[in-house]
């Protein structure tokens, strides 16, 4: 029997962590036992979660394949299916389509610096690659994380963050868009922290996700860092339906983000045509 | 109790918070007998309905719509059923078209204080309706869905 | 059109102060003109005006607001800038109006009905009130008056109402009775026929809302409330009762604005008789408020205002 | 072999009806002034010297189709959780297509490389794909709006098709295409038609003989891809453009669709139904961003997508069947194939300042 690509797994929602003001991240279980033993993802594949009645919308798997107690989605709240879910809580249940899309590119990573460069809810799917090697530690090399929000309310995974600038095997910079009482690390824009931390192109990778303004800037100050093309992924967002390439609406030219992306290497990024 | 013998029709009344859902409030206190077809939808003001509620409920099945607000120069924003009443006029002659009869909507003021009026324009609406008998429907499986969970609702 | 020649001479000499201007040209097949935007001298060459000038060009103002634009209009056509206007729409003094007598405009849909089908046309001529059209190597002769849109027929302004440069003679409007009164004998059926009536024709609209992007007063473009889930109108179900709620949506957001141009009817690619729902609104909207949408910028619209006595509702009748 | 077969022009409707006993039977006649594929019925002219307005896509593809029936209900041991339960809705029983054009059949290849691929299968549409056959009628007469030469096929192209029939002076010359095709005929109704197979043979020729010249558009991929970034051109081609969803809902061969959710009271359904690249909601993000915010950049996805894009993922095949629908019953009178032939003659300008 051909599997049915529009049938969501129903899953049960473990866990709902309240983020910052408008992101709320869910925990969920698939309620078939076999289905969540047998689930397998790479880090930056995405799903589709639907609230029945509502509908359904594309949220990056942010926790690490490595750790499989459970599936995170970050959602913030945007639209008619983020504000649904927004209100559920522990026990609901809800659909869920994955794993969708491609990956982060990370075998090819292995061996090289890693650089993270995170906006807002931009830092989910640099989330599942960052546990995801931290997990794998000895495959990388020197990891460096730069996570900037506009306030220090803004910043998502704030219980985590402390364990991450704690440990010595990750360098990991937070900036907030300006001053605030307390705010014990950098302030400025990221791009600007960026290049004060002016991170090594040699042997590395940049990883960049956030708002679109915060791409357009940073992939300018990766470029001045002495990045080349290649060395630069970022994650495309488009509106997806099917999740699967048939339904027509997220393609750039000849690549659909759904099934081509959402993960796109500078590089690759050139060679589409300009419609972001 | 309803005062009609036979079925109850699906009737739905949109009355203005400030007058004729007071007025409906006055009939039932002072225990004025009433036919029970009518669902009472309440808005701020008769200004609030858009005719297309009433034309919405009138293709979802609903055998009548009334509408009651203030009087003329009684409105609680001055002249919000002012407006209401072109409206809804040009809505009272444009349904026929549509092969609703024109009986089936209909609008009318009634103020807090008259309970009496109130039980008299609800009584004499659903006769009217009644007079008329439930309305033809749209054929398909998702208008008898919608006529389905409108009985179960009832 | 005798007064072709003149409007190409008064559109060169405005052009250089213009962004664009909108005018017609020959169509895909000699049935057939298509709206032309002319933005280059040798642009203007191509433009022709006759009995296929069916499209609204009005439809385009709104979305070329900021730019300097040209706009050749029929008398109906006017009527939908007047109206624009008059919602603050458009700015008078961005757009530009060639007006010219009209003498009609052609139904394709009575064309097709008359011939069979009309997809093998190699020719078609209008000589005075005779239509020659070849096809698939017949020749067919038509009346005009046979073919003519239905809104000709009971045209009160073949004139533009409004604008900066009028082209030839101002004509009288004929009082051709020629055409149908659609709505009069649709108005003699039993309710129980014209329910039936709308849930059949209703059945085969495929939701491609042409008819809305077609109509010169249907404004908010991109943020209609047909695709719009919060507030949630319609369903994306297939049923005829979404499609018809839509024509209702459609025709009540028109009341007392429609200048019954007819090109909700006339973009129907399934050919639903739109327009029906539109007369009879204005038939409403006149006989209640002695209101014609579109004839005078400074006129308000019937149900933006309203009076405390109104002389012809009688709503304590009830 | 292909079975060949021969009907008597008065025996197509109690072919149909014999038909109709174990399939669903659409053919097209007028629905007002509309032609259009309608389930067969004794009563109604069926209409076969014309092309139908619409093609006969939602047979396959309907207009708007359940993927999923939801239910909630509370959970009795715990009120406060809501159960779900969601399942999926097949679609059964089988059509038969009665007077389909080439170009629409052959719309129909364009979907399969997209819905049946080696990625990803859609049951829905598999269901429906394979259990509708299409008695395709080759085309005699050719109107203004076709180009289905330009586009590799013809006016006998059984491409996509089950049985092609070409319509001769007394009846129609049957011709299975396909193995299920080739079960349809087996009426007693019809003859054997080999004998006149020659004379069909020739139709056929002469039909491709009156076709309009064709154009190259080898180049089309390449050159529109060229004219991606140019903005004047693309808003000077979609001028008239009303951004409205005629062309794409007439295709045979636009395939796009929306999923959205309705519920009524405790049940619900998820709807997969038509969309189209011309509308702004297509691509609007919730963000508000619209990578596509113009009728500019949508025109230029459907053009884009059907002469550029697909031939490129999918060996050069063009996914337009020149079926002309969109040029007849665009409301704003805009000719794809003018274009298209634009973007390949496009010269950008030699360096300006």
């Amino acid at each position: 029997m051909t599997k049915n690509i529009y049938l969501p797994e129903m899953a049960t929602i473990q866990e709902v962590i309240r983020e910052t003001h408008n992101i709320m991240t869910f925990r969920v279980t698939l309620n078939n036992p076999e289905a969540m033993k047998n689930f397998s993802f790479k880090p930056g594949q995405v799903g589709q979660v639907s609230s029945f009645g509502t509908g359904e919308a594309t949220f990056v798997i942010n926790s690490p394949p490595t750790r499989m107690d459970y599936l995170q989605f970050s959602v913030m709240r945007t639209g008619e299916v983020t504000s649904k879910l927004h209100s559920l809580k522990a026990g609901d249940q809800i659909g869920v389509r994955a794993p969708l899309g491609n990956s982060f590119p990370y075998e090819d990573m292995k061996g090289k610096d890693i650089v993270f460069v995170g906006g807002g809810i931009g830092m989910a799917p640099l989330r599942t690659l960052l546990l995801f090697m931290l997990d794998n530690r000895a495959d990388y090399g020197k990891i460096t994380l730069l996570y900037g929000a506009r306030s220090p309310v803004d910043m998502a995974y704030s219980y985590e963050l402390q364990d991450w600038l704690d440990r010595d095997d990750l360098d990991t910079y937070l900036t907030i868009d300006a001053p605030y009482e307390g705010w014990q690390h950098k302030v400025g824009l990221i791009p600007n922290v960026l290049l004060d931390i002016a991170p090594s192109p040699g042997n590395s990778v940049a990883i960049t996700c956030g708002p679109p303004i915060m791409i357009k800037f940073t992939l300018q100050a990766l470029e001045k860092l002495g990045f080349k093309d290649e060395q630069i992924v970022t994650t495309l967002e488009k509106r997806m339906k099917c999740g699967v390439g048939i339904c027509g609406r997220c393609n750039i030219g000849t690549s659909y983000v759904c099934m081509d992306g959402p993960v796109f290497t500078r590089a690759q990024l050139r060679q589409l045509p300009n419609e972001l | 109790m309803p005062v009609l013998k036979g079925k109850e029709l699906r009737i739905v009344g949109f009355l203005c918070n400030w007058c004729s859902y007071g007025g409906a409030d006055t009939a039932g206190v002072g225990r004025f007998n009433q036919p029970t077809d009518l669902r009472i939808i309440r808005v701020p003001c008769s200004g609030r309905i858009d005719p297309l509620f009433i034309m919405k409920t009138l293709l979802n099945g609903a055998d009548g719509v009334l509408v009651s607000g203030c009087h003329p120069r009684d409105c609680h924003y001055a002249e919000g059923n002012f407006y209401a009443r072109r409206r809804l006029e040009v809505l009272h002659r444009f349904l026929p078209i549509l092969g609703i009869e024109p009986g089936r909507f209909e609008y009318t003021w009634v103020s807090a204080s008259e309970g009496q009026r109130w039980q008299q324009v609800v009584t004499r609406f659903t006769e009217q309706i009644h007079k008329l008998g439930p309305a033809p429907k749209i054929a398909g499986p998702a208008a008898s869905e919608t006529l389905r969970q409108m009985e179960a609702a009832l | 059109m005798k007064y072709q020649q003149e409007l190409k001479d008064s559109i060169r000499k405005a052009l250089p102060g213009l962004d664009v201007v909108i005018a017609w040209s020959a169509g895909y097949d000699p049935l057939h003109a298509t709206p032309h935007f002319i933005r280059r001298e040798e642009d203007i060459d191509r433009l022709e005006i006759g009995p296929f000038s069916v499209h609204n060009l009005a439809t385009y103002l709104p979305g070329l607001r900021g730019k300097k634009v040209g706009i050749v209009v029929k008398g109906c056509d006017s009527r939908s800038v007047i109206e624009l206007l008059q919602e603050n729409l458009i700015n008078r003094e961005e757009v530009t109006i060639f007006g010219f007598p009209c003498t009609g405009v052609v139904d394709q849909t009575k064309i097709r009905k008359a011939l069979g089908h009309t997809g093998k046309v190699d020719f078609c001529q209008i000589a005075s009130q005779t239509v020659v059209i070849g096809l698939g190597g017949e020749e067919h002769k038509l009346r005009l008056s046979k073919v003519l849109a239905d809104k000709c027929f009971s045209c009160q302004y073949p004139n533009a109402l409004i604008s900066d440069h009028f082209v030839g003679e101002k004509i009288s409007p004929s009082v051709q009775t020629e055409g149908d009164d659609d709505l009069e004998a649709f108005e003699k059926m039993p309710m129980d026929e014209r329910f039936a009536f709308w849930q059949k024709e209703m059945d085969r609209c495929i939701r491609c809302y042409a008819c809305r992007n077609a109509c010169p007063m249907c404004v908010c473009r991109d943020h209609c409330l047909a695709e719009s889930r919060d507030p949630h109108w319609l369903s994306q179900e297939d049923s005829v009762r979404d499609k018809w709620m839509f024509q209702l949506i459609h025709a009540y957001h028109l009341a007392g604005r429609c200048t019954e141009c007819g090109e909700c009817q006339r973009a129907c690619p399934m050919d639903i008789p739109l327009l029906l729902l539109k007369k009879k609104m204005n038939k409403e909207i006149k006989e209640l408020f002695q209101y014609e949408a579109g004839v005078d910028p400074e006129a308000t619209p019937p149900l933006l205002s309203f009076k405390m006595e109104e002389e012809n509702i009688n709503e304590r009748e009830w | 072999m292909a079975k060949v077969q021969f009907i008597k022009s008065a025996d197509v409707k109690p072919w149909l009806a014999e038909l109709a006993k174990e399939h669903r039977v659409f053919a097209p006649s007028y629905d007002g002034e509309a032609l259009l594929f309608r389930p067969f019925d004794l009563e109604q002219e069926i209409i076969l010297d014309r092309a139908a307005t619409m093609p006969p896509k939602k047979t396959v593809f309907p207009q708007s189709e359940k993927l999923v029936d939801f239910t909630y209900s509370k959970d009795p041991e715990n009120l406060s959780r809501v159960k779900i339960d969601a399942r999926e809705t097949l679609p059964e029983g089988s059509t038969v297509v009665f007077g389909s054009r080439p170009c629409d059949a052959r719309g129909f290849t364009m979907f399969d490389r997209v819905y049946l691929s080696d990625k990803n299968t859609d049951i829905y549409y598999q269901a429906r794909r394979k259990n509708t056959l299409f008695i395709t009628l080759a085309c005699r007469t050719i109107e203004n709006t076709c180009f289905c030469n330009w586009v590799d096929s013809d006016p006998c192209d059984p491409t996509g098709s089950d049985v092609l029939a070409i319509p001769m002076n007394d009846g129609y010359l049957l011709e299975s295409v396909s193995e299920q095709g080739e079960k349809l005929l087996n009426s007693k109704l019809l003859a054997d038609g080999s004998s006149r197979k020659v004379e069909a043979d020739k139709i056929c020729q002469e039909i491709a003989g009156s076709i309009n010249n064709t154009k190259d558009l080898s180049q089309a991929p390449a050159k529109l891809l060229a004219v991606f970034d140019n903005m004047q051109f693309w808003e000077e081609v979609s001028a008239k453009c009303l951004s409205c969803g005629a062309c794409t809902y007439l295709c045979p061969s636009c395939y796009c669709f929306n999923i959205t959710d309705e519920t009524n009271g405790m049940k619900g359904k998820r709807l997969r139904s038509w969309d189209n690249c011309m509308s702004a909601q297509f691509t609007m993000e919730a963000s508000g961003h619209n990578p596509r915010p113009t009728k500019a950049h949508r025109l230029k996805n459907r053009v884009g997508h059907k002469f550029s894009y697909y031939p490129t993922i999918h060996g050069g095949v063009i996914s337009c069947c020149g079926c002309g629908r969109c040029i007849k019953s665009c409301p704003a009178g805009i000719d794809i194939r003018e274009i298209v032939l634009k973007a390949i003659d496009f010269e950008p300008a030699a360096v300006e300042e």
